[in-house]
């Protein structure tokens, strides 16, 4: 049997931002709007370095079948590329057994999951569910659903100051005993902020609160472990961490997996299909209805190879390096408005500029051939707490370097000048 | 250097987009219609004042980029006088041409919308108010959005 | 701003079953257990063209990032490209809108977010759910689910014979006044029948029943037209007609897009977010909660492409003659039992070889280089009424040949004598 | 010309799915259990009678491909009068064998399963008969099932 996946990990990797690692990625290297691309919207998706395209190719060319049922070469290859991609991913995250990690779209649909599927065994009328201040749509609406469905109320603990933190004092007051679930996210994809997620889960856990861990910004940015986080569940996308789109997971602890209904119902979930009854397979095929995506697993698989190759770590320190150059530089401006911690800060930069819109500021940035974001994030609540309607956003990651964060610069100060002419 | 950009973001419409026109809410307005913009955020709510099929009265408020706030400030300028009829054939030579960048030409001050269809992602800026004012005289009272 | 997808479609076209159209499939050109592949499992996926693969690596190689709320080129071209998919999609099943047709992972979650968004809100207690006695799990387990929230009750329409066909006089009895929907497969999996969809959606839309289409072994088997068929809703997956995996369509009428609440909560799929209410966002983005499979649209769309490239048409002939011409060489072996229609039968062949199981047939056939499936088919329930607990079947496509077919035969022979020592 | 074939389907093997052993009912089984193969939907239950620890008598009964016949049939051969220990230990080695080639030489009869690691889809044919089978000496009631 052959492997269906990219390979061995790479003895010597390139170092982070330099040359040799950004030559990984095909897509940099092009010409945007007359200038050399800088992308800086990482926060939203993150590119594909050349051995992941590579695994789709070699997956589709040679080992391509559906899984699971069939007994025949090209399937048994299929099967066993689809069950190695979660061993890896359980191992990604460090959990106890790889039937704990579901494989889903997304993040988003992970999130769907527990608070559809989990949510409507386990969260009862007059239960509160409590979120916090900062979470990504992804991470609200389910919950809102939830709770209109079964008549439980939203709380929802506040960023505690100007800088963007969560404070832990007024989290021992919302832990009431009504809370059932508290769903938050590891890192703000709009501040920056790094939440202590090990210390919410503990709390939590002293109270019997389930924990969801909404790991969409930090999974692909640093060392994630599960077990000592000691969360109930987690959710992660691909495609924020090198590999294709259509593929993320869910890590739900095995007890509270075995204590969920199923969430779609179809192919492969089942035991046994009945005009009338069914029964449920086992973990984790009973979240897993049809036909999954066979290749973004084999090219997530091959994403987690390469952030281990280039080192987890590595790719932490560097990124927090890049977020608090672009931090110093940026409250250098004058006329700038920098939301989110001042230090200890994730690898991304909110900002706005005088009175220029945050997208008036993108359509420049994008004529110098970088790409910024603007709007509001999916943070709709957050942004009207903080009083705006949008901001703009540089993430970054490891490929990126300290030379675009000056180029970056360069080009707000041109930007500046060119609203105020 | 910023050649297209200088189309995107003319003097006029930087002007209007730091002192818009009748920006202000409109007193006794019998007609009033809201344009959002899900992929920013951004609302511009839409005052006016109608005699019959006529625009007698109209302004705006809300928040929006530079295009948005131009686009809703001339739009006032424009319209103000104008019949139904003439506001909806208005509108369908602004989408045109912020769609095409054609027929600049004898739409006066709106001309300078022409270099928006280089920028497909800011096209809806222009749009929103266009589509918030037809929404507004044509009686419909949901806010309308621009993903129609 | 580039194209994103495969390019223009090609003027000189391969002819089906044609060694010129074979080589467009890298994967069949591959030795397997000592023996040339021989690939008749198609009913559970297909292969991929050259043109779908290299439309994934374009993406990724040169416009990959997030949809829809950007403003940057990458992000412009991404948005187009996914939209573009959307209306290729639309004009493929002949839809009136391109907001008619909703992306999800496939058939099985398509059904699923009917089922759940579409029918908990229309689907009350004391209805009637009409499926039919030759469906796949994805088309009964979301419907049992969904009769088991609301208190609705089951029903099936019988296959009537020996030769897998459904009565129409049968459907006229079953479509009482308490049926809300009738959902049913186009095309049979395992027995190859091909079900007068129009009809039954004639007969459905004049009682006000909602009708669903499963159309997962039809879509890239011919042409398929929406509007002719005037069915409700249309479930499909791109991996069974030459497209990635990981992506698949549900086409619903706009009327009742528009009547149905969201399924997942998220990103994109709302217009406002407050910390106690949301509004959602138009069509189809209602439907579409957080980063869609980008990567697999567009494939999808080079697949698409490709198909109408051949000609839907001629595949439906070739693929018909294939089944024709193994179905008659399967009927002169002896102890051979053959399930399914005697004519007019889909590109597919289920049987029975004397008291061979399924799999050990599947087994041997797999040494000699031929990928076929035993088992259940995911259709327990047919099964069951057929007396079997598994079957073998060959499926067939368009770059399956004649040649195949006859090599098939010897090889059955051959399994004969080697389980008959 | 089906080298691996012959190793997979020995003689033996079709013997023994041809004219299973010990494939009935068992009148006065005081331990029953059923084991379910979801990829295939086979079925197996096997049917014991014990004293204190001790097999004393074993059949079953159910649908299945030659391997999984050939394992239960082979299986009700090789347990009869063992003491559940034995049985449990058995169990770890054929689960060994099957999936790795290795230790066939002191497992008698047995032996002519460990082919079987070749065709990794088929290993749970063979297994699923002693996985109910261990299931029922440990007094589990849930039918179980390949795929844990
Ligand atoms: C008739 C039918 N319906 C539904 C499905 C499920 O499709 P998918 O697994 O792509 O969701 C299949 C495929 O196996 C099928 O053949
Ligand atoms: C914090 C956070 N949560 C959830 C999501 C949603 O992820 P996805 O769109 O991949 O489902 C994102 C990505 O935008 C995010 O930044
Ligand atoms: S960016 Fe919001 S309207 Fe222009
Ligand atoms: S194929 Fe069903 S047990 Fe072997």
């Amino acid at each position: 049997m052959s492997e269906a996946h990219a390979g061995p990990e790479k003895t010597n990797p390139p170092a982070v931002g330099s040359e040799a690692l950004r030559r990984d990625f095909p897509i940099l290297d092009q010409i945007v709007n007359r200038n050399p691309l800088i992308y800086l919207d990482n926060a939203a998706t993150t590119q594909k370095p050349r051995v992941v395209i590579d695994a789709l190719r070699n997956y589709y060319e040679r080992d391509n079948a559906n899984v699971h049922r069939g007994v025949h070469e090209l399937s048994n290859r299929s099967s066993a590329a689809y069950e190695r991609g979660r061993e890896r991913a359980a191992r990604f995250i460090h959990a106890k057994r790889s039937s704990e990690v579901i494989f889903t779209r997304g993040t988003t649909e992970s999130i769907n999951l527990v608070a559809q599927a989990w949510g409507t065994a386990h969260v009862k009328q007059g239960d509160t569910i409590l979120l916090t201040d900062m979470e990504h749509h992804s991470n609200i609406v389910p919950w809102q659903l939830l709770a209109e469905r079964v008549g439980a109320r939203m709380a929802y603990l506040p960023v505690a100051d100007d800088r963007g933190l969560l404070d832990l004092n007024q989290l021992d007051q919302k832990l009431t005993s009504d809370v059932r679930v508290f769903a938050f996210t590891h890192v703000s994809n709009s501040l920056g902020t790094v939440n202590p997620a090990r210390e919410f889960c503990r709390r939590a856990r002293a109270r019997g609160i389930t924990t969801v861990v909404d790991a969409a910004q930090s999974i692909g940015h640093g060392p994630i472990d599960v077990q000592e986080l000691d969360c109930d569940f987690l959710a992660f996308s691909g495609h924020k961490m090198c590999g294709p789109t259509g593929i993320g997971g869910l890590y739900g602890r095995h007890e509270l997996l075995e204590a969920t209904p199923p969430y779609q119902g179809g192919g492969d979930m089942i035991a046994t299909v009945g005009f009338e009854k069914s029964t449920w397979n086992q973990l984790p095929h009973k979240f897993e209805a049809g036909t999954p995506n066979i290749a973004g697993v084999v090219g997530l698989h091959a994403a987690m190879d390469y952030l281990d190759a280039i080192g987890r770590s590595n790719i932490a320190r560097y990124d927090h390096e890049l977020g608090a150059h672009a931090y110093e530089e940026l409250s250098r401006l004058k006329g700038i408005r920098l939301f989110g911690p001042h230090i200890g800060r994730a690898g991304l930069v909110s900002f706005l500029l005088n009175d220029v819109h945050a997208h008036d500021l993108v359509t420049v940035a994008d004529q110098r051939g970088i790409a910024l974001r603007g709007g509001h994030h999916c943070n709709q609540p957050l942004m009207n707490k903080l009083g705006v309607v949008s901001t703009a956003r540089a993430s970054f990651y490891f490929y990126n370097t300290h030379q675009e964060i000056e180029r970056l610069i360069e080009v707000l100060r041109e930007i500046q000048k060119f609203f105020d002419r | 250097m910023f050649d297209d950009l200088n189309d995107l973001y003319q003097q006029v419409i930087l002007d209007h987009s730091r002192s818009p026109r009748n920006f202000r809410e409109l007193e006794g307005a019998n007609c009033t219609a809201q344009g959002h913009n899900p992929l920013c955020g951004d609302n511009v709510t839409l005052y006016l004042i109608m005699e019959g099929d006529t625009i007698r009265e109209i302004s705006f408020q809300g928040s929006g980029c530079a295009i948005s706030k131009a686009s809703a400030s001339i739009l006032t300028e424009s319209l103000k006088g104008r019949s139904k009829q003439e506001a909806e054939a208005l509108f369908a030579r602004v989408h045109d041409m912020v769609t095409t960048g054609k027929g600049g030409s004898e739409m006066g001050k709106l001309a300078v919308f022409a270099g928006v269809y280089k920028f497909p992602a800011r096209v809806k800026c222009a749009i929103l108010p266009w589509h918030a004012v037809l929404s507004a005289i044509e009686g419909r009272s949901e806010p309308v959005s621009t993903e129609s």
